[in-house]
């Protein structure tokens, strides 16, 4: 490994100094005008949702037969983009990758927002949300329970349990640097509010034993987790008959596609900030040359998918699947929504061969937003494109998207990325504590 | 409102129903044939041009909900067509008038018997009543006491979509205007001339019976009636046809002409064959000529002279003759009201030849005529125009809207000096009369009406009028001076007159309880062939034809022919065809939401009318669906949205008539064009037409179905009859028992289950309404039609096969498959949907949160979403409708499934009926709505268990097979499949 | 284990050698403070392996197999409705969210129980009283030893930790107030440094 | 220095979280407890009806049996109201002058219905059958409570789905024979469950579980 993960040979005062500081160092214009951006975005997606829930989800421009379209799209999509930061979290620290370090909890909270994104729009979708509720069993007076066979309640257990193991391994990972912030951040308030979610944590060698367990006990947990999560959210589609759906090679084909776009996004968002917040030192080109690389090789996993989608289709014998995959895909309505996948998904991560596109920042950029549009294209294909075309030709459909759909999905944009800026204000969003440890640990092999 | 309900909702209750207190009304005094809760049928009849269909109505608590054939009519044979099923909304239309006026000034009855009722000086000089075609006893008598009165007084019976050709036709045959009467079951080879008798024509629901009486395949030995259609745009009749020929209106003569002159040579041949021969000898003492074994000599001639001039499709014609031929008295030839009268003398000519006397008589018209004091349309205008008309009547006709549009006759029913219209809307009509009375609708009304066969049948209403609506009786008796006329009484004291003997009282409760005068069929009328009048007929169509080729012989070199023309033209000269459309008629329901709403039984179009053309002319056009053309003949012009139409003749174009309504009817405004104005006078076809595209102008159409190949996919099947003599189980591969690793489910008790025969489903679509009106099915209107979000549970997918010109066609009723291993219940994730023990796909509407993943998973697409709260959507399913509702079925919120039910609320009522009376479920017992309505009777339903019935012995044909069979859902729908029985002679 | 007496270190390996100096010279209470985790350091301290995963054991099985009997209960024996045709038990179909309810009682559990076993939350601790004991989440290894250590001399003990290297040395809480006037060997040196906030800014580069 | 947090902050933080987690508890229970209360339910609730009708002076009294008056009950789904001609029968010889029978006077002469309020109602997507019911030995009283001892009637049972359902699954204890369906004291005397399972196997009565049992 020609380059460091850490640039310079900082003292554990400097980085303290360098990465707390993020708290309380003033807001720039840019912040500034991506917050007023987001927040606009925000608002337009509360107001969506409202019309929605109001209305009735007919302000949709789903229909029957494609009764899931932006909503579930959506939701795939974000779901998806949340794998990256608990894989960065969990399954590199199991593989004891050192570079996940100064990118985790950075990646951890982009999971966390994608997947408030994400678990808002099963709900809103529904046509009775007020009902939701009724996929949890609880003790009713109608007597009547959820039914488990349904690819449904896995998934609302499954979203459940992500975003609490997710928040809790981030806010256990934050604790230590909570602390650093209660002993170092200026101003009394700021270092109560601190101090309150620091817990009162010392640092001490007997508290450190028991954490270390936990937050390797959570790694460990995470790790099928994030595997199982996008594995449940692919039979929403892999246990239903509709040609397109009905595969074996779902729940591998989706994690890795969930993790393909979720590196995506870190890129996306790290890109910038490391830029804005000066942050070349810890967040090196080692760091981002491995996130590219990763990509990569995801890419292959989901071309490799892609190419079993085809062949089973053909070798299946069956009419209805060959047709949609040789003929629906490429030609029917939206098709150009499949090219766009294919581009996107197979060809643009192959510029990751070279080097110099790997060390190109805005290259690397653009092909990370490439990689996203991608993703969500693919989800329109998988869901609405094998939706237009089932069974029965009679009642083949098509599909086109209300302006409430598009208010939703910018407006999740919006949200996502309020959260998110919020989130670079609040968080000491590069692991302190942890950078330290492994500036120390680095230093020591050097000397 | 909703957000209340889902604070509330989310405390814990499932109901809405936030005020919790109802009240309860109990009657004052209890009628004695009414149990609460307990329905009611009323047998009366509805009356279309004319002609009347017996129904029984069902009462809930007084209100009506629900309109079916009555077993005992002729007409309907138990059975109900789409506008009879409808009828029952027309009663509920939020557009109804709803009051009395004088020029804009509310008025009332009294005044009207006080301005109207009077003596006359002029001996009603001045009087002129326009109304529709009549076959009302009543009426008749009315018209009578009018013209005692009022001697001067004219009668003039005019309705748009009623051709006189039929009867002009029995002119040129028979010298005497008679009503063709058929019997189509005791044919054994049919041929419809442009007739869609199947579902476009009066009586057509018992054609409708008859015909499949012999079509329906019970195993690969039985024989089966052929049927050859000769017509333009494809029709539910020919879309049953075993040879269809797509030809433009006017060519259709000809190819009669053909088909009648080889019959001609046939029977000639015969005759000097074997004359001898007994079959031959029957045959011709059934020709009315008296030429023993032969044609009449002048009919021969000018048949030969026919033979010549149209030499073209003679091997065709010839086959078609001797396979009509073949059968003793089995062929039958049907002339449709759209031809020229020549077509229905030829038709005449043809079923005497054929000696049918089974299959084809004649009978007196069962429509009234006013004798002298009956009066053209034309001249009506004419003595309008003249200021010779002191009081214009106009009964529930339209011709403001629908009149011939060179009489001008909005302008001229302006001229009357005082005018009164009686009609269901403030229509077109209405806003050119002074006065206007609101009818009442049948369902409101006593009177009387026949049938296309003459039956008398009663009409009596369910409820008062919801808006003190009058009949026509009523209106016309103030005219005969009544004082008070009242519907009831005049009826009863009709009836009473023309009643001989005794208890007429015991009677007249047995005819309405009917609703049918049993034996009241007019007679058989032995009619001779005129052999002057059918001469002189034939005659100018040969000079027609002899015109026309030599026209055509000359110019050849200028090569005007479309055909020859590769590169795209912007316009064309063609014909067009004008008809009525199943759905709204003549214009006359085109405010009636479930009739806008049900598609097309042949394009799937809704809430449009179009330009149908065939797809070569799409091409040369350069046009697809929704692009717009102007049509301009006569020097009149309208523009229309394309809709290719495959089957369709080319060089021709379609178009319905009975949009573009300019009324005061809130549901048909702005729906379609107006294709009146085209038209020239009664015309139903025209030459000369100029189609023209406009180029960047589109509208937009809501089709319920864009894609009509079934990829070769055993979706719907057919075969030919020898193809299934020769191999019988050809369907085997799409039925019987899959692997499966699941343990068989446990069931109990009756197993409901329907089959469907797809060998005699016309697509006429009458169960598609039944089903929404028995069901409470919404109505979503346009726009969400165009978004593929209707909510019919039952609709008919139509697939073609073969040519786009000339394709084979099946119609295939698709609704809930009721699975027994459904794969919408194991998605979803609350228990909404799940399977009953005795084999029914439940859908629990209070359950459903609305995932919709059902509906994903469902590989027949039957579930149907409530995207929006539609009920409180805009008029379609207004308060008054409310009243049509079903109380046996939930009428579903927005955000739910649905989704047919085998109308389960039928089953728990017979099976509560059945428990509580201690027995078992009878079979036949319960009968779903689309079945009840099915002319054709090509859907059946009962439980497997009951071994005898057509729903059982049917699937054990060789030829069922269930739709998907491959996926294991174990559907319990099943499917036959679709027998053909082509002419071997013909290619 | 109570830290009443409490050394800064600069750097982790002094706190380490020290460490391992007082448990030469039978210091046995000790703990140590450090902004992360030091290596070899709980080695030194002889700390026992954590328990926590042996208690959170029973939540995690109890987590996936009560889940899998509700499912089993109530879908297959409270109010079995033929759904598609298929067993009321089904048991592949259960078997997702039951691992997903495994997860999510593992992980809930295992955050409870790591608090109760690190006494958390406790906001107050006489720890933090300590001048300069802020730097111990910055950039300073503290080791701390409890007053009820036998081999704790007050008074020799200070002066130990100060050869060993402390750059500070303090008691904590009461005993703190009580050792003023004992001859507690402070080092004054860079004390006004190390209060937080007086760093000047420095802008990364 | 001083402590950024006072040595109480360890008990006030500790309080909170528990609180937290209490209150989060019971916003899930309430909901639950409230449901099953005779205030959601509308149990116990005594409707004020415009005519003070007195089930227990007719019943007891004058021992008229339910069906004189909810003459349907044994053919339809509904038990059917009384017409005011029904109740003019008797009164326009008895209490004819009676001011508490003014509104029924009012009613049948002016030909306007009584406006009752409903006591008993299930949502509209429910579809209760009386005749199936009280055909299978389903008494009254079991559902209705003794409407022989209220002054004016009130919903005696939840009528939640869980009670329906509690019956539909077990039947047998709920039944009694034809002769007593009526009957507002009949009880099962020693035979217990078993006169209901005589019941029954009498009258073939199913054990209907499916949802199309009620919702169409």
């Amino acid at each position: 490994m020609a380059e460091p993960l850490i640039l310079g040979e900082p003292s554990d005062r400097e980085l303290s100094e360098q990465l707390l500081s993020v708290v309380w160092r003033p807001r720039s214009r840019l912040w500034l005008l991506a917050f007023a951006a987001a927040s606009a975005g925000t608002g337009l997606f509360f107001l969506c949702a409202a019309i929605t829930v109001s209305t009735g989800i007919g302000v949709f421009g789903n229909n029957i037969p494609v009764a899931w379209a932006f909503d579930i799209i959506n939701f795939v999509w974000w779901v998806g983009i949340g794998h990256a930061g608990t894989f960065i979290s969990a399954i590199l620290l199991l593989l004891e990758q050192k570079w996940r370090t100064s990118i985790n909890r950075f990646a951890e909270g982009m999971t966390l927002f994608a997947v408030i994104q994400a678990a808002m729009y099963p709900l809103l979708h529904l046509g009775r949300p007020w009902f939701g509720y009724w996929l949890v069993p609880y003790p009713s007076t109608l007597d009547v329970w959820p039914q488990f066979r349904s690819a449904l309640p896995w998934d609302a257990a499954a979203i459940a349990t992500y975003f609490t193991v997710s928040l809790l391994f981030w806010y256990v990972g934050l604790i230590p640097d909570f602390a650093s912030l209660r002993d170092r951040a200026p101003g009394k308030a700021r270092r109560v509010l601190y101090g309150i979610f620091a817990l009162g944590w010392r640092g001490s060698t007997r508290q450190l034993t028991h954490y270390r367990v936990l937050y390797g006990l959570l790694a460990g947990l995470a790790t099928p987790l994030v595997i199982s999560v996008h594995s449940i959210v692919s039979s929403d589609f892999a246990m239903g008959l509709t040609p397109g759906w009905h595969a074996t090679i779902f729940p591998p084909f989706f994690v890795a596609g969930a993790i393909f776009s979720g590196f995506a996004m870190v890129l996306t968002l790290l890109l910038p900030v490391r830029r804005m917040f000066g942050l070349e030192n810890v967040v090196t080109q080692r760091h981002i040359g491995a996130l590219a690389k990763m990509i990569l090789v995801t890419a292959w996993i989901v071309i490799g998918s892609y190419i079993i989608e085809f062949f089973a289709a053909w070798y299946s014998g069956s009419e209805v699947e060959s047709y949609q995959f040789f003929v629906a895909r490429p030609t029917a309505p939206g098709a150009g929504v499949f090219w766009v996948q294919m581009v996107c998904n197979a060809l643009v991560p192959q510029l990751l061969w070279s080097r110099r596109v790997r060390e190109s920042g805005v290259a690397l950029w653009i092909i990370s937003v490439l990689v996203n549009v991608g993703m969500w294209a693919e989800r329109y294909v998988i869901i609405v494109l094998s939706l237009q075309r089932e069974f029965l030709p009679a009642q083949w459909g098509d599909f086109s998207p209300s302006w409430v759909d598009i208010g939703l999905f910018t407006g999740t944009l919006g949200f996502f990325s309020l959260l998110f800026l919020i989130f670079l204000r609040l968080f000491p969003f590069i692991p302190v504590s942890e950078v330290k440890e492994l500036n120390h640990e680095l230093r020591k092999g050097h000397g | 409102m909703k957000l209340l309900g889902a604070g509330l909702a989310l405390a814990g209750i499932p109901g809405c129903n936030v005020s919790r207190v109802e009240g309860i009304l109990p009657y004052i005094e209890e009628p004695r044939e009414v149990t609460a809760g307990v329905p009611r049928f009323y047998a009366t009849s509805l009356e279309l041009d004319g002609f009347a269909t017996g129904v029984l109505v069902q009462s809930v608590a007084g209100r009506p909900t629900k309109v079916d054939g009555n077993p005992d009519h002729p007409a309907s044979l138990g059975a109900s067509g789409v506008l009879e099923q409808a009828s029952v909304l027309g009663l509920y239309d939020p557009s109804r008038a709803r009051g009395m006026r004088e020029g804009k000034e509310p008025t009332s009855w009294e005044a009207v018997v006080k301005r109207f009722g009077g003596a006359r000086a002029d001996r009603g000089a001045g009087l002129r009543f326009l109304l529709l075609p009549q076959s009302s006893p009543l009426v008749g008598d009315l018209v009578g006491r009018i013209v005692a009165r009022h001697p001067e007084a004219r009668f003039t019976f005019h309705a748009p979509a009623l051709s006189d050709a039929p009867w002009e036709g029995a002119e040129m045959a028979f010298g005497r205007r008679l009503s063709p009467q058929r019997d189509v079951a005791a044919a054994r080879a049919i041929l419809s001339l442009d007739a869609d008798f199947l579902a476009g024509m009066p009586f057509s629901l018992r054609y409708a019976r008859q015909f499949a009486e012999r079509r329906r395949t019970p195993s690969p030995a039985s024989e089966m009636n052929r049927l050859y259609v000769v017509e333009t745009a494809l029709s539910p009749t020919g879309s049953m046809a075993d040879h269809r020929f797509a030809r433009r209106p006017g060519e259709v003569a000809r190819f009669a002409a053909a088909v009648v002159a080889e019959l001609g040579v046939l029977r000639a041949a015969e005759g000097a064959a074997g004359a001898a021969e007994e079959v031959a000898g029957g045959v011709a003492g059934s020709l009315a000529g008296g030429v023993a074994g032969s044609v009449p000599e002048g009919v021969r001639a000018v048949l030969m002279r026919l033979r010549a001039a149209e030499g073209a499709e003679r091997g065709l014609a010839q086959a078609i003759a001797r396979d009509l031929a073949a059968g003793p008295g089995e062929g039958l030839v049907i002339a449709g009201d759209r031809q020229r009268p020549e077509v229905h003398a030829l038709a005449h000519l043809a079923n005497a030849l054929l000696g049918s006397r089974k299959a084809a008589w004649t009978t007196e018209s069962p429509l009234i005529q006013a004798r002298a004091a009956q009066q053209s349309l034309s001249d009506l205008v004419g003595d309008l125009r003249a200021g010779r008309v002191e009081t214009l009547v106009v009964i529930e006709a339209n011709p403001s809207y629908a009149g011939p549009p060179e009489l001008g006759l909005s302008e001229a029913i302006r001229a009357a000096r005082e005018s009164i219209y009686l009609g269901h809307h403030e229509n077109e009509t209405a806003a050119d009369c002074r006065w206007f009375v609101p009818m009442a609708h049948s369902l409101e009304s006593w009177g009387d009406a026949r049938a296309w066969d003459g039956t008398l049948s009663t009409v009596q209403p369910l409820l008062q009028p919801l808006f003190g609506g009058r009949t026509a009786g009523e209106l016309l008796a103030v005219f005969a001076g009544e004082m008070y006329p009242e519907a009831r009484r005049l009826l009863e004291d009709a009836a009473r007159r023309r009643y001989q003997g005794e208890g007429f009282g015991r009677w007249w409760a047995e005819v309405l309880r009917r609703g049918t005068v049993a034996g009241s069929a007019l007679p058989r009328v032995e009619a001779e062939l005129d052999e002057v009048g059918l001469v002189e007929a034939l005659t100018r169509l040969a000079v027609r034809f002899e015109t026309v080729r030599a026209a055509r012989a000359a110019p050849t070199a200028s090569g005007d022919s479309a055909d020859a023309t590769v590169e795209t033209v912007t316009d064309e000269v063609v014909e067009v065809a004008f008809t009525p459309c199943a759905r709204v008629h003549d214009g006359r329901f085109a405010n009636n939401a479930w009739l806008q709403e049900l598609p097309d039984p042949v394009t799937k179009l809704t809430w449009d009318n179009a330009a149908l053309i065939s797809p070569a002319m799409a091409r040369r056009l350069g046009v697809e669906n929704e692009q717009v053309v102007e049509l301009s003949l006569g020097g009149r012009s309208v523009r229309a949205p394309v809709l290719v139409s495959p089957g369709h003749a080319d060089g021709a174009v379609t178009v319905h008539l009975g949009y573009g309504r300019r009324g005061a009817e809130v549901i048909a405004e702005g729906v379609g064009f107006d294709a009146y104005p085209l038209r020239q006078g009664e015309v139903a076809a025209a030459e000369g037409m100029v189609i023209r595209r406009v180029e960047g102008e589109r509208h937009a159409l809501a089709i319920t179905q864009e894609h009509w190949s079934t990829h070769g996919r055993p979706i719907a099947l057919s075969a030919t009859l020898e193809a299934y003599r020769k191999e019988p189980a050809f369907t085997a591969s799409q039925k019987g028992r899959l692997p499966t690793l699941l343990p068989e489910p446990r069931r109990a008790g009756e197993q409901w289950a329907m089959t469907i025969d797809t060998s005699i489903c016309t697509g006429c679509s009458s169960c598609v309404v039944a089903c929404q009106a028995e069901n409470n099915v919404h109505v979503v209107g346009k726009e969400q039609v165009r978004k593929s979000r209707e909510m019919h549970w039952l609709r008919i997918d139509t697939y073609y096969s073969g040519a786009v010109e000339a394709p084979e066609v099946v119609h295939q009723p698709m609704l809930c498959q009721h699975c027994e291993k459904a794969p919408c219940e194991y998605v979803c994730p609350t228990n909404a949907t799940v399977h009953s023990p005795d084999g029914l796909n439940e859908m629990v509407y209070n359950r459903c949160v609305g995932t919709r993943f059902c509906s994903n998973n469902c590989p027949y697409k039957v579930r149907r979403f409530n995207f929006f709260d539609y009920p409180e959507r805009g008029p379609l399913n207004d308060e008054l409708v409310r009243l049509q509702r079903n109380p046996e079925v939930t009428v579903r919120e927005r955000g739910v499934m649905e989704k047919c039910t085998y109308c389960v609320q039928r089953i728990r009522k017979t099976g509560i009926q059945a428990r509580v009376e201690g027995r078992d479920i009878q079979p036949g017992e319960v009968v779903t709505a689309c079945q009840q309505a099915c002319p054709t009777g090509a859907i059946q339903f009962g439980s497997l268990s009951h071994t005898g019935e057509k729903v059982v012995t049917w699937r054990e044909e060789p030829r069922s097979y269930a739709v998907l069979h491959e996926l294991g859902t174990r559907p319990r729908t099943m499917y036959l499949a679709r027998i053909h029985n082509p002419n071997p002679e013909i290619g | 284990m109570k830290a009443d007496l409490l050394a800064e270190f600069e750097t982790p390996e002094a706190l380490l050698a020290a460490v391992e100096e007082l448990y030469r010279r039978g210091y046995r209470v000790l703990d140590a403070f450090t902004p992360y985790p030091v290596h070899g350091l709980e080695q030194a301290l002889r700390l026992p392996r954590s328990k926590l995963p042996w208690l959170v054991l029973p939540f995690a099985l109890g987590g996936g197999g009560g889940c899998y009997g509700l499912q089993a209960y109530l879908n297959g024996w409270d109010y079995p409705l033929d759904v598609g045709g298929r067993p009321p038990h089904s048991a592949p179909s259960f078997v997702p969210i039951s691992f997903e309810m495994m997860v999510l009682a593992t992980a809930l559990m295992g955050v409870l129980i790591f608090f109760a076993l690190c006494k958390l939350p406790e906001l107050h601790h006489p720890i933090f009283e300590v001048e300069g004991f802020a730097g111990a989440s910055q950039d300073r290894f503290w080791l701390g030893i409890d007053g009820r250590d036998p081999a704790l001399k007050r008074g020799t003990t200070e002066a130990l930790l100060a050869s060993l290297g402390a750059s500070r040395v303090a008691w904590t809480g009461e005993t703190a107030k009580a050792a003023e006037t004992s001859e507690a060997v402070k080092k004054p040196t860079e004390a006004a440094e190390e209060v937080p906030g007086a760093v000047t800014k420095e802008e990364p580069s | 220095m001083a402590f950024l947090f006072p040595p109480w902050s360890n008990t006030a933080v500790r309080v909170a979280l528990a609180s937290l987690l209490l209150g989060g508890a019971s916003a899930v229970a309430a909901p639950m407890i409230y449901i099953r209360s005779d205030w959601s339910s509308g149990e116990s609730e005594a409707q004020v009806q415009p005519v003070q009708f007195d089930h227990r002076h007719h019943y007891q009294d004058d021992a008229m049996d339910c069906r004189y008056c909810h003459n349907t009950v044994e053919e339809s789904a509904t038990a059917g109201m009384p017409s005011v001609g029904k109740c003019m029968g008797c009164h326009g010889q008895i209490w004819n002058d009676s001011p508490q029978l003014a509104p029924v006077r009012e009613s049948y002469f002016s030909g306007r219905p009584i406006r009752w309020r409903r006591v008993h109602n299930v949502p509209d997507f429910v579809y209760f059958n009386h005749a199936i019911h009280v055909n299978k030995g389903v008494g009254c009283v079991t559902c209705h409570g003794r409407v022989d001892q209220m002054a004016s009637v009130r919903q005696s049972a939840p009528l939640t789905m869980q009670w329906c359902l509690d019956c539909h699954r077990a039947p047998e204890p709920h039944l009694r024979p034809l002769s007593a369906i009526t009957d507002m004291t009949w009880s099962p005397g020693g035979g217990g469950d078993e006169v209901g399972r005589g019941v029954a196997e009498a009258l073939n009565v199913q054990h209907l579980m499916h949802c199309t049992t009620c919702h169409r």
